[in-house]
């Protein structure tokens, strides 16, 4: 774990149940739904056939699987740059996600958000964003809109260790103690901004940002599903229960470059080795992880896994070809969406 | 009909928009006792969960009313100075003016933003700026520019109802200021301006704190024998080309005053419009009465001297018109 | 002269500065490495107290540019896409434009902000404005604009040198374009425009990435009789009125191509100044070519129809003139 | 202390020496002359002879004088809407300073910043600031050229318990720590934001958000001037030596009104009681506390004390005349005045 900076053991959270095996069975058919995705993209971007520049989240799966386990439609979620696990794991159809990133009419923004900007309101997915740091206080926003509504609903806000520099943070923790808003502040902390090393750029630990508020703070493997899923579903729990706001480190690694551009873009460049990516793939890869302790623990057995992993092979070939199917957007659609048609 | 202060029709229509639609929210920093005076005691009805003071967070502000927007309620944000807006730009900028297209139309913004615009009270560089350039430049929000306690109302009123990003922006400094306002449920619609006074030797276009110098002026030239149609835009987004082209078509002289600094203001964009569509009824060039490209200086008679009043405005119709100062003085008051 | 890439000529010029003046400190996100690339590798050269990697925190950048540069420095800061000015806007929008005239003169700000501008790379609304009218209508910077490599690396070079606060706005995408750059020291003044292309029928002037494609349509009209004037202006503030006045004194017509939307662009800012004070010069309408008021679509078909293109120049133009589209068909290849 | 809405007792910052009695004496007499100062300014403001707002640092004395004896001309500091007491304690020109008020040409600013905004650059004054926060990122700024420099030079922040929520506040926190700069956040804690009670819209402890970057934070009783230079000290000396930023929340209260036109613009609205302000005056002022304990430790006699009082008032009202004896601002500075003359 050295690559984030941070050295020592993250904390348990929650010394509570893990999943159920129902759960267990959703949550690894949720990261591997996730990973084919990605992988999809990296070698359809890899061929040129994206129009835009994609940004992967191969490696980090467990995080937006086991927090988002404890959502539903009703939740709120905001999400990343990174942001396609978010949307998958928080129901998002894949067929529509697909779509979108390949520009086509069926996305499901049409085509006017792709890769960076994958939404689905009704879903409460409030989307994937191109600010850093941006979804900190729509999160918040949200979150408020949940405390007014008073019926239980909780918000979600996924961020990366870069975007915890992001003033935002702090403002928002402050908002959300003093508001008790139930909202649940994720950290994805995969060692890098870009090209840049966590170490250089994030001072002290980012959890203590939130602790300054006296708020619940978890520091988890985000490699370990279940160690996610028990922080996360506390901190639910507490939001649903008017108990206020939350926050969740979770440290992983981004396994992928920053980009699927990087290579490209990076010529000779270099910012970590090989071996360390190589390290982490082989030894903490969150879904084997996961599998190999689902297999040990009898929750299933490798065959029913196979299948599980070959049923959503087929799904994201399939969401693949309603893409390439879709119709190109509608060049001029701009001109007539920017704003919502008025009453009367 | 009666007679209100500026602030008091904001609050009204506030108060108003809140007791019919209860999914109308209001917050802002110290907006419950309020500098700015347009929201005062609005808490006392309504309660915290209503109306309430946020800390000094202006980031946070404007991404937290995209966000409880999206939650499905009418956020209204009081922003106090229009400077502050620089503060909270990201969410203005980068979200609330583009999401809904981002998201294919999925989402629906309806967030209006209260802020006051422009100079006059020495309250130098940092609390005088006339920002509606940067949100017009911006393609996705509104923008009203009320001038009087009626449109103060009617404009509060349609931007609450709107489904889409507005920003009110309130004259500085004119808070005070008395007018009639129409008795029970008045709203103005955007994208009408208002002609607040007939004439046929030019057309100028007055924005928000701008209208009460430039009648002032119309007022001396009539004096003169120059009778100038004054047009208040009243919203800059939608703009209403269409008024002003018409008068445009009976006087054939065009003034523009606006507060905001010379340089990409809304002068210059009205200007552009008219140069374009408008150009065959011109008679003559197309006159800028604006702030120059300047920071707003603390001492008042430094302020002004940069922000356009009464003597600028009649000068610059006088001009125009081929008349000189000493032509007025052959005129009879 | 040496064929250079527009990137590389940025990164020459801030190397050729940093290593004349050693109070030149550079800081950016991710600025060592770079995805940008105009920095790449400078920070071997110079080490990291002259080049720095920051963390995400716009906000800070800005601001801490106002508070080195007041400690005797010349800041240049890398923010990569413009959409992230609106991130860091307070310190550009109330300090840095302001606090000279603020204290009187005693402060002098020497600050270069680097960023990228425009579309056309499918990277959707939050990574392709054009956002240089906010920065005109401050007042107080300096806006750059190189459309070349030569003037990417002449006009950093003057930036860096300046005294005052400065944007340079590298045209997205644009970066591995090759051009001719003069050896050794060069500097391009702020305030002049370059005549691109010379001709009598029209006057196109063409901001920043609109250069490329006005030229393109300055060449299909040529084959159709009409020869246009392409003036690439460099530098918005300050702006070379003359260079412009001049030319629409020669053709009477004129047609401003701009990336930026519509309302409040540098297209609408120009129209106005030639509508004031070249009025008389004009023998038609003004023509505006700018991306119209809304957020940029990713679908690469959507953002080409908004971003103006060499076909809605050529038509804008032909339309100025009175030619139609069939009228061209007749005219041979 | 419970109108800070912290409650408990400021824990003292450092055992260490109090000021000499030279330093002492310099001590009263800056509190006594930003007294002063402010006192006429709240006079002439009531009396119609300011053109701008004015918000007035009565009470909050210790503050500045105790941060600032530490300081040189060399030093930076930058402050806030609430500047004077800054201006005049890091050693600013109290005749050109009121002329700025007064709008007049010789004003320090030649009349174009005003009350809100008095700088000297020449006395590494970089600016009362009408930004909540701005200050942060620019103290931070000059800071790194300190370092850069390399010569032991500092940069202090003045910031309100307000600023404090300004996410500025993290990022500032953040970079000065992972950059080791030389620069000291003083937080002053006086209990409102406006016409908001600090509670209301701050969480925690504020110190806490420095702490959770391990930066060393003091608390401190703001209207103890002895307390106030001890912390300041030991963070001045600290930065100085290299050992990069400090933290310190100095907990005092505003007397006076938000700005001077409050009474006006309140009408029958009220956020505190007069009660609270009137023990806050009685007891707690830091100018009477500091006055005692000179004379009672007998540094100094109450005849030499007063004496000092009577030179002070002496200088404020000599100023008062220059100011008022000036010529109106250059009504067309500003066209000429925004960008400085190039080089060639
Ligand atoms: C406001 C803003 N600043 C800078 C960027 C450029 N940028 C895109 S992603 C990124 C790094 C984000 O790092 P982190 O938050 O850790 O997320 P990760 O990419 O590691 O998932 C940066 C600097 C941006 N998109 N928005
Ligand atoms: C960015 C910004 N937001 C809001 C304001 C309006 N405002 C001026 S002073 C103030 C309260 C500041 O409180 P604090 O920081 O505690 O300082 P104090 O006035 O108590 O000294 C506010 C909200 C401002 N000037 N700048
Ligand atoms: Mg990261
Ligand atoms: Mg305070």
């Amino acid at each position: 774990m050295t690559a984030t900076g941070l050295g020592d053991n993250p904390q348990r959270s929650h010394a509570g149940d893990g999943p159920s095996p129902a759960e267990a069975l959703r949550l690894f058919e949720t990261m591997v739904l996730i990973r084919r995705v990605e992988e999809r993209l990296r070698d359809d971007s890899a061929a040129g056939k994206l129009p835009g520049a994609v940004h992967l989240y191969i490696g980090e799966e467990a995080v937006a699987a086991g927090v988002c386990a404890h959502l539903s439609d009703r939740d709120y979620a905001t999400s990343t740059h990174r942001g396609h696990g978010h949307f998958v794991a928080k129901g998002g159809d894949i067929r529509t996600m697909m779509a979108e990133i390949w520009a086509k009419r069926e996305g499901i923004c049409q085509g006017m958000g792709g890769s960076m900007h994958v939404a689905d309101i009704s879903k409460g997915i409030l989307g994937a964003n191109g600010i850093v740091g941006a979804g900190l206080s729509i999160a918040t926003g949200a979150a408020f809109g949940a405390r007014l509504d008073g019926d239980g609903k909780v918000s979600v806000c996924f961020f990366g260790d870069g975007a915890s520099n992001q003033g935002a943070l702090m403002e928002t923790l402050n908002i959300s103690t003093l508001w008790q808003l139930p909202v649940i502040f994720v950290c994805e902390n995969n060692g890098f901004s870009e090209f840049t090393p966590s170490a250089e750029v994030t001072a002290g630990r980012i959890a203590d940002r939130a602790r300054a508020f006296s708020m619940p703070a978890a520091e988890v493997d985000g490699n370990d599903a279940t160690d996610v899923w028990r922080a996360a579903g506390e901190a639910v729990r507490r939001a649903r229960e008017g108990g206020g706001p939350s926050f969740i480190e979770a440290r992983t690694y981004r396994i992928q470059g920053h980009f699927e551009a990087e290579s490209f873009v990076l010529g000779t460049g270099r910012y970590r080795s090989d071996e360390e990516i190589a390290g982490w793939r082989q030894d903490n890869d969150p879904i084997a992880r996961f599998r190999s302790r689902l297999v040990s623990d009898g929750t299933a057995s490798a065959a029913q896994l196979d299948r599980i992993e070959a049923e959503v092979l087929d799904r994201v070939n399939e969401a693949v070809a309603y893409a390439e199917a879709g119709q190109p957007a509608d060049p001029e659609l701009a001109e007539t969406l920017m704003f919502a048609p008025e009453e009367s | 009909m009666a007679r209100t202060r500026l602030i008091q029709a904001i609050h009204d229509a506030v108060v108003e928009e809140m007791a019919r639609d209860p999914k109308v929210i209001v917050y802002g920093e110290d907006v419950e006792l309020s500098i700015v005076g347009d929201l005062r005691g609005v808490h006392e009805q309504f309660g915290h969960d209503r109306i309430r003071n946020t800390p000094i967070c202006e980031t946070t502000l404007t991404g937290m009313a995209v966000g409880l927007a999206s939650a499905g309620y009418h956020v209204v944000v009081q922003m106090m100075f229009s400077n502050f807006l620089y503060t909270g730009m990201d969410a203005i900028g980068n979200q609330m003016s583009k999401l809904r297209l981002m998201t294919g139309g999925q989402m629906e913004l309806p967030i209006t933003i209260i802020a006051t615009i422009g100079g006059g009270s020495a309250n130098a560089a940092q609390h005088s700026d006339t920002s509606y350039p940067m949100l017009m430049n911006l393609g996705g929000v509104n923008v009203a520019v009320p001038a009087t306690p009626a449109d103060a109302k009617g404009l509060t009123k349609t931007a609450i109802r709107s489904k889409n990003p507005c920003f009110l922006l309130e004259p500085n400094g004119r808070g005070g200021e008395l007018g009639e306002v129409p008795d029970g449920e008045y709203l103005v619609p955007f994208g009408k301006a208002a002609v607040r006074r007939e004439g046929d030797a030019a057309t100028v276009v007055a924005i928000g704190r701008m209208l009460k110098p430039a009648l002032a002026a119309a007022a001396a030239l009539d004096a003169e024998g120059l009778r100038v149609e004054v047009i208040d835009p009243r919203t800059l987004v939608p703009f209403d080309e269409d008024c002003v082209l018409s008068s445009v078509a009976k006087t054939g002289h065009l003034v523009v005053v606006d507060e905001a600094r010379e340089c990409c203001s809304a002068a210059s964009q009205i200007a552009a419009v008219v140069a374009e569509k408008g150009f065959s009824l011109l008679k003559g060039p197309i006159r800028r009465v604006t702030t120059p490209n300047v920071a707003i200086p603390y001492a008042p008679n430094a302020e002004a001297h940069v922000i356009p009043g009464e003597a600028r405005i009649a000068a610059a119709v006088r001009e125009l018109l081929g008349r000189t100062e000493n032509h007025r003085q052959g005129v009879p008051a």
